[in-house]
């Protein structure tokens, strides 16, 4: 065996912390090594160069580099060793940078921990053997989960790409949150006149399938053949029938709850969120419908035109297959009725969230755009807006910054002063204005000239109700004082969190999430729309809080993403996966039990003998079963029994 | 030369005198236990239980011996990088230049085999060491075990005469005695108030230079006579050897062997209680530039003992190892040394986890009776079971 | 009709029905203070077979994969509770064809420790008889000697939960009396001494244990519920797990591979103890993983046949090392 | 923090076999060197996607710890067998720490459920050969979590630390 071990400067990064000469030099004493040097940057081309240069002339069959971390360049360095002409699983790193350098300061310390990182690399290398990727074929369809701004975008551009995609929406339409506000900010165009004609594109799309009130219960499979379970939620409407009249939500007799219109006004047990939805379609809340509750009633039944309600209808079932998943959940307004009890905990009426102002002001809302106070009617003649309610505040376990929070209620003051009149007193308490996209700032300052909306800055203290008003009191931290107003409506900025249930679809996805649910991205600079896990990627507010034009980027990006994979007719899998020794398998099948992906099976070698087999397309590469086998013949590539122990021994030997 | 006599209680002091010169092994008993194990002052001798668990042979024949290391040296890099760091952008290149190392291998060989005494082994543990011998190279020399025969040169072997032979042993079966001399070099016998001593070899002779060892008077001597007389009648003839190597060839494709091996587990107690089993195996281990090369004790019922590298095993069937154990002892090593390997001392048949009972196997298949094959089992070896009365737990 | 009569009929049965190609029993061995395993093909010969308090043998032992002769013999077996749930724990993973065999419960109260009559003598034990709750001893020089059976059974017997099968097709007589610690939790005081020890004299210990095991594979080969036979890794070269070289280390890692392999599927029939030829206290892991897994998990090794060995399964409430 | 609790080491010690040197033997890390008591060596086994990750986050954001620690990777804590850890202890480790994602977060989705099972039983087995608690430890870190990565270390070497080096015992 002759390994080349390639020791790192990484400019200063290790080398002034690890004595890389002396180790590189150290490692020329190791059994089978018969070429060392360290290099000054050697993921760069001379550095590259080098190794090739190494792997010609001293006839190397394993490369060894000591430099960063593997998940930084251990592909860099397979396609280099790749170059040189060695098969690029010869070859293994040791991260002298991120577990060394990196975290220790005394020299000979961490130069003695580099030399045992670097011994452990050359002992696993021994172990190592030529490895070869397995091709699979690609399903081309994409599944879109979440029919937001951000999934209509992607599910439009990979349909114009020419590939199928499905986008599984769990409420009854698409839209999403954009389909609730108004107006957006900076512009002042109406939210719903430039969403509404894109979800109608998807709609009319011969490349996308929308599945609405619908909802992904199983993920299986692997990039470019992902297998998934779409739960059809019942409707009790036979969507194929309906045709969207909506004589039957005028008729029905039980109001139950409207989440579209955030609960500012009752809708109907059977409704259909708004005049535009797509598909238009009424489904049936049945925990507040009549028949289901009381057993009498079927009112809609019997008014429907086209005989399209269905009481005994069941939830089912499909299983559709695909070659790659956006995941678009986008977002969910924080419910500071939970936190803010300082704030009145939502039982002062005129104190109403910001997205629920955004239904207020809305022509197609349930006051048809007339702002008013919801506890007697009148308009409001003097209106607060408190900003970051559930954004930068630790207090309720919300840190971060909610982003758009700061642009919204700009844009709501101003909308305040052009439906109440430009009399209306309209005070902004925040800590900090964050108008950093194009044209915001312009935007806030107008809203602050030419509109005279009063920006305090500092928090609000309390809420109270007083002689019919709420009176806000909160502290003027520019002025330090105190400052006390008499408010007819209070508009709270609620922030941005993940949407309900994003952990769980994470687990189905096997993507990581962070502790506030929303999705972790490949890298936050190079990989923002990938995630670890190959053919899974992301859009939207699901991967942090984002404004529309963000969204609708990364959705793009998204989209020529997934498009670059599905470009290729054939995938080349991982091939450091399971493989059974058959020779040793006693049949135990203890594999077959505990493989999460249901890649060993059952083997006929020779008649009547059977011997457990891992389908290589099929494996993950996890090891579960390896460590499960009893006899040890199962053995993982890459990171075989004897790797582990070699690695461990040399550890412990110095 | 003159029969000596050593009185009870002067023993632990003889064993003292001995110790001077060498380690001195003996049967102890710990904790119910009665093994070989070095003697030191204040350690009783347990000479009543008959047979120690395992045979001795594990201080001349390591059980686990490491008797060679070696270490590789990767030749040193002719040119000493200058400070690469200041080498810019192409590094230090450090080696690129210097010449390709190459291992040189050092070797060390391990061999200590210093003076041991081993007393209070039976006669058929001592001709265990001489079927051994055979084998470790003093037959012929053909192959000579230098660890080995430097061990069994420095051991001196003062065995005890059977008083009580056990029920299971056989060594007059196969031509042995419980007071054998082969292989012994100093016969002790339990006598009233002491033990006879006789020295049949120098190095026996060596180890009599005790003071208190007084000439055994004639009474003495008789009884010791007749104690070995007794012994010997005691010890039952289950089989005969008589024909048994024609008999066990024809045997070969007996269906009796399945009969017989059926309740093996196929471990290895029996070999390594053996006092003649003699197989080993060896193995390096090799952790970066440092190794080392030992032998272990193996046995013919472990799987690896046959197994071929294509995996690939011969005796993958238990009864075939079963077989082969036996045939062995009373075929193969006969054809070759002319000589059985068993002494009889029945430590297979005690500690066999299922009592498989080496003389049923040889009446079965050391006799033409069954060349035909369908033995039963009933016919052999199987004591009558109890009347219904005497089965009190049931009744 | 006593259990032994039973056991005899049953197997004569079966055998006679061709149900079976064999009945594995017990019977005396060279001498009456000895009973073996018995391998009865021919119904002329169940008369060999006996049952008494000496019939320690965990028989299932020889249904394990590649112990039958042949192969695939149809096999009649006689087990006792602790033996019947190690063929539960077999059966649990289809690891024996439950096709192939034919199982005769015993009900048993109690096996006799041979080793502790054993070294009351420093002659050879030649018949052992009971009577009443007594245990007769004779040598082969006539020494004689009585013991109460209580006092000389195996320790795994005074701490027995299941003295009836847990699984059978036939039940040789009626079932024994429940003992009341069936209903409470079991009862690990037989390691209490070790586990009170501290860490130096643990280890102390094991070391002194250790190196006198010899490797003879006796204590997996006799396992019921170790089933690789050939192919144990304490055997691999490679992986070398555990070194050929015999030494405390080596031989403790030896036996904690074999521990590991039966967590969960081991219910301390006792069996390694038993054959274990320098009579090595392996009861001091084979107890304590069963401690830990029933207090993990209250999970008792082959009990039900439905269940799954816990750590072939999981539980996603599993609350552990947060 | 326990940071930097290894003494230097005398030279290339691996440069030329010391037949001496034979494996099982304990090793004698630094001695030579230090003259003291040798610094204690821990061995790591993580899993690729969230601990050697958490691990490197750690290393970006400049966490100290201290260097008696050497990781091994692994895809994931599902591959761990617990013979890795009592081997490790055979070959003379001071230490073992075994760490993956945190429940629900496996990368395969299952592995570390399974994982959990038998590290619990390797962990309180372990004790009972007599191999005081602190010298071996299983946790979850996730790779966001380099700080808790840092904390880990620090505290299982102190807890290491305080027991020193082992001595050649039965595992």
């Amino acid at each position: 065996m002759r390994i080349g071990v390639f020791v790192c400067h990484c400019g200063t990064n290790i080398a002034a912390t690890v004595d890389v000469v002396s180790v590189a030099k150290r490692a020329l004493g190791l059994k089978d090594v018969v070429h060392a040097e360290d290099i000054m940057y050697t993921c760069a081309e001379p550095g590259q160069a080098a190794i090739r240069k190494a792997i010609e002339d001293k006839k190397l069959d394993r490369v060894v580099v000591a430099a960063c971390s593997p998940h930084m360049h251990e592909m860099t360095f397979r396609r280099c060793v790749d170059n040189g002409g060695l098969n690029p699983y010869l070859f293994e790193m040791a991260n002298i940078r991120e577990h060394c350098s990196w975290i220790h300061t005394d020299i000979p310390v961490a130069t003695e921990k580099a030399w045992d990182l670097v011994k452990m690399a050359v002992a696993k290398a021994r172990r190592l053997e030529p490895l070869w990727s397995n091709e699979v074929e690609v399903n081309k369809d994409v599944l879109v989960i979440g029919g937001g701004v951000a999934g209509i975008q992607a599910a439009l551009d990979l349909a114009d790409a020419g590939l199928k995609v499905t986008i599984v929406e769990r409420e009854t339409t698409i839209g999403g949150v954009m389909a609730k506000l108004d107006k957006t900010f900076p512009t002042i165009d109406c939210s719903a006149c430039i969403l509404t004609p894109r979800m109608v594109d998807c709609a009319q799309h011969e490349n996308i399938d929308v599945m609405a009130y619908c909802e992904v219960d199983r993920v299986s499979g692997y990039v470019g053949n992902f297998t998934v379970d779409v739960r059809k939620k019942a409707a009790m409407v036979d969507w194929t029938k309906c045709v969207g009249c909506e004589i039957c939500v005028q008729k029905c007799p039980a109001k139950a709850p409207d989440t579209f219109n955030v609960g500012l006004e009752p809708t109907k047990a059977i409704y259909i969120p708004f005049p535009q939805a797509v598909p238009k379609r009424a489904a049936i809340q049945v925990e507040h419908c009549r028949w289901f509750t009381q057993g009498k009633c079927r009112v809609c039944e019997k008014v429907c035109p086209a005989d399209a309600v269905d009481y005994e209808q069941k939830e089912e079932t499909v299983q559709k297959r695909f070659g790659a998943i956006v995941v678009a959940t986008g977002l969910e307004v924080f419910p500071w009725e939970e936190y803010y009890h300082e704030y009145g905990s939502g039982k002062i009426k005129d104190v109403i969230s910001g997205l629920q102002y955004e239904r207020m002001l809305s022509a197609s809302g349930p006051y048809g755009g007339h702002v008013h106070r919801l506890s007697n009617g009148e308009g409001p003649k003097t209106v607060v807006f408190i900003q970051c309610v559930g954004s930068r505040d630790d207090s309720v376990g919300r840190p971060y910054c909610s982003s758009v929070c700061c642009m919204y209620t700009a844009k709501q003051a101003l909308l305040t002063k052009d439906h109440c009149g430009m009399d209306t007193e309209v005070y902004v308490f925040y800590i900090d204005i964050r108008a950093t996209g194009k044209g915001y700032e312009e935007f806030v300052k107008r809203v602050q000239t030419e509109f005279g909306v009063k920006y305090v800055r500092g928090r609000v203290s309390k809420l109270y109700e007083e002689e019919g008003k709420v009176m806000v009191r909160g502290f003027d931290t520019l002025l330090g004082e105190q400052v006390e107003i008499a408010a007819d409506l209070v508009v709270l900025a609620s922030g941005i969190m993940a949407a309900n249930g994003a952990k769980e679809l994470a687990q189905k996805l096997s993507v990581s999430y962070d502790e506030f649910g929303f999705f972790k991205e490949g890298h936050p600079k190079l990989r923002p729309v990938e995630t670890n896990t190959a053919g899974v990627f992301l859009a939207g507010a699901c991967q942090a809080p984002k404004d529309i034009p963000a969204t609708v980027a990364q959705a793009s990006a998204t989209a020529s993403k997934v498009i670059g994979l599905l470009a290729n007719d054939k995938l080349k899998t991982s091939p450091m996966i399971a493989i059974v020794g058959q020779k040793d398998c006693v049949s135990c099948w203890k594999c077959i039990d505990v493989c999460p992906f249901g890649a060993p099976e059952r083997q006929e070698v020779r008649p009547g003998e059977l011997k457990s087999h891992v389908i290589e397309t099929v494996c993950q590469g996890c090891g579960v079963c390896v460590a499960t086998c009893p006899v040890n013949c199962i053995s993982l590539k890459g990171f075989s029994t004897d790797a582990v122990l070699d690695q461990i021994e040399e550890a412990l030997l110095s | 030369m003159a029969i000596k006599y050593l009185s009870g209680d002067q023993l632990p002091a003889f064993l003292g005198y001995v110790a001077e010169k060498a380690r001195v092994v003996a049967p102890i008993k710990s904790d119910g236990v009665v093994q070989f194990q070095p003697w030191a002052p204040g350690k009783d001798v347990e000479l009543d239980v008959l047979l120690a668990k395992q045979s001795p042979k594990a201080f001349v024949f390591l059980q686990s011996e490491t008797y060679l290391k070696f270490g590789y040296r990767m030749e040193e890099p002719s040119e000493v990088t200058g400070d690469a760091a200041t080498d810019g952008a192409e590094g230090g290149n450090a080696a690129t230049e210097a010449a390709i190392p190459h291992e040189t291998v050092e070797v060390e060989a391990l061999n200590e085999a210093s003076a041991q005494v081993i007393f209070g082994l039976r006669p058929c543990d001592a001709r265990g060491f001489v079927q051994m011998d055979n084998v470790f190279g003093g037959y012929g020399g053909f192959y000579f075990d230098p660890l080995y025969n430097a061990r069994r040169e420095a051991t001196t072997l003062l065995a005890v005469t059977c008083r009580d032979p056990r029920s299971t042993c056989f060594c007059t079966a196969i031509g042995g005695c419980p007071a054998g001399r082969e292989g012994v070099d100093a016969l002790f016998t339990q006598v009233v108030g002491g033990y006879t001593v006789e020295a049949f070899t120098d190095k026996g002779e060596a180890t009599l230079g005790f003071s208190a060892l007084a000439d055994a008077s004639d009474a003495q001597a008789g009884e010791a006579a007749e104690v070995k007389v007794q012994a010997t009648t005691k010890v039952d003839v289950p089989f005969t050897l008589e024909g048994i190597r024609d008999n066990l060839r024809a045997n070969f494709e007996g269906q009796a062997w399945h009969d017989l091996h059926m309740r093996c587990i196929s471990c290895g107690t029996c070999t390594y209680v053996c006092p003649n089993c003699y197989c080993f195996n060896v193995g390096d281990e090799l952790v970066e530039c440092a190794g080392e090369r030992y032998r272990t004790w193996d046995n013919c019922f472990n799987p690896l003992y046959t197994e071929e590298t294509s995996g690939h095993n011969p005796r993958e069937a238990k009864f075939s190892r079963f077989r082969n154990r036996f045939s062995h002892k009373f075929w193969y090593y006969p054809d070759k040394y002319d000589s059985l390997l068993c002494s009889g001392c029945g430590r297979c048949i005690v500690h066999c986890p299922t009592r498989i009972d080496i003389r049923e196997v040889l009446r079965v298949m050391g006799s033409p009776a069954t060349v035909a094959g369908g033995s039963s089992l009933a016919a052999h070896g199987t004591a009558p079971a109890p009347s219904q009365a005497a089965d009190g737990e049931e009744t | 009709m006593s259990r032994q009569d039973h056991i005899r009929e049953f197997a004569t049965a079966a055998l006679a029905a061709g149900r079976v190609d064999y009945v594995i029993g017990w019977k005396y061995g060279y001498n009456q203070s000895e009973v073996v395993p018995a391998f009865v093909k021919d119904p002329a010969d169940v008369d060999q077979l006996v049952w008494n308090p000496l019939c320690h043998h965990n028989l299932v032992t020889f249904l394990k994969r590649k112990m039958p002769d042949p192969l695939d013999a149809k096999i009649g077996v006689c087990v006792k509770g602790c033996d019947s749930r190690t063929l539960v724990a077999l059966l649990q993973e289809e690891l024996v064809d439950k096709d192939r065999i034919y199982v005769i419960g015993v009900p048993c109260d109690g096996v006799v420790d041979r080793r502790k009559l054993e070294k009351e003598f420093a002659d050879e034990m030649i018949h052992i008889s009971f009577s009443d709750g007594k245990v007769g001893v004779t040598t082969r020089n006539g020494e004689t000697k009585e013991f109460d059976k209580d006092a000389v059974l195996l320790d795994v017997c005074r701490l027995c939960r299941y003295p009836n099968p847990v699984y059978a097709d036939d039940t040789a007589g009626p079932p024994v009396a429940e003992p009341d610690r069936k209903h409470t939790a079991p009862d690990w005081t037989d390691i209490a001494e070790y586990e009170n020890l501290s860490d130096d004299d643990k280890q102390a210990l094991l070391e002194q244990i250790y190196a006198t095991c010899i490797r003879c594979f006796a204590c997996i080969n006799v396992c019921p519920v170790c089933f690789c036979w050939d192919k144990c890794v304490n055997r691999s070269r490679q992986p070398e797990l555990v070194s050929q070289k015999v030494g405390p280390k080596e031989n403790l890692l030896f036996q904690m591979v074999h521990m590991f392999h039966v967590a969960g599927r081991c219910p301390s029939c006792g069996a390694c103890d038993r054959a274990c030829p320098v009579e090595i206290p392996l009861y001091l892991l084979h107890r304590k993983m069963n401690k830990e897994l029933y207090d993990m998990f209250a999970f008792e090794p082959g009990v039900k046949l439905d269940e799954k060995p816990v750590l072939q399964v999981f539980d996603i409430k599993d609350q552990f090392g947060e | 923090m326990a940071e930097e609790t290894q003494t230097s080491q005398a030279g290339a010690q691996a440069a030329g076999a010391a037949p001496s040197a034979a494996p099982g033997d304990s090793p004698t890390v630094g001695t030579a060197a230090s003259g003291g008591p040798r610094p204690v060596k821990i061995i790591g086994i993580v899993c690729n996607w969230c601990s050697y990750a958490g691990a490197d986050t750690a290393g970006v954001g400049r966490f100290r710890q201290p260097a008696n620690i050497r990781l091994v990777r692994v895809p994931c804590t599902g591959r761990v067998d617990p013979l890795f850890a009592l081997k490790a202890f055979e070959k003379g480790a001071d230490g073992v720490l075994i760490s993956g994602c945190h429940p629900g977060d496996c990368h395969y989705s299952e592995g570390n459920y399974y994982a959990r099972r038998k590290f619990e039983l390797l962990e309180r087995m372990i004790h009972h050969l007599g191999i005081p608690k602190e010298r071996f430890q299983w946790t979850w870190v996730s790779a966001s979590e380099g700080q808790r990565w840092q904390q880990v270390v620090t505290d299982f070497v102190a807890g290491v630390e305080k027991l020193g080096p082992r001595k050649g015992r039965a595992l």
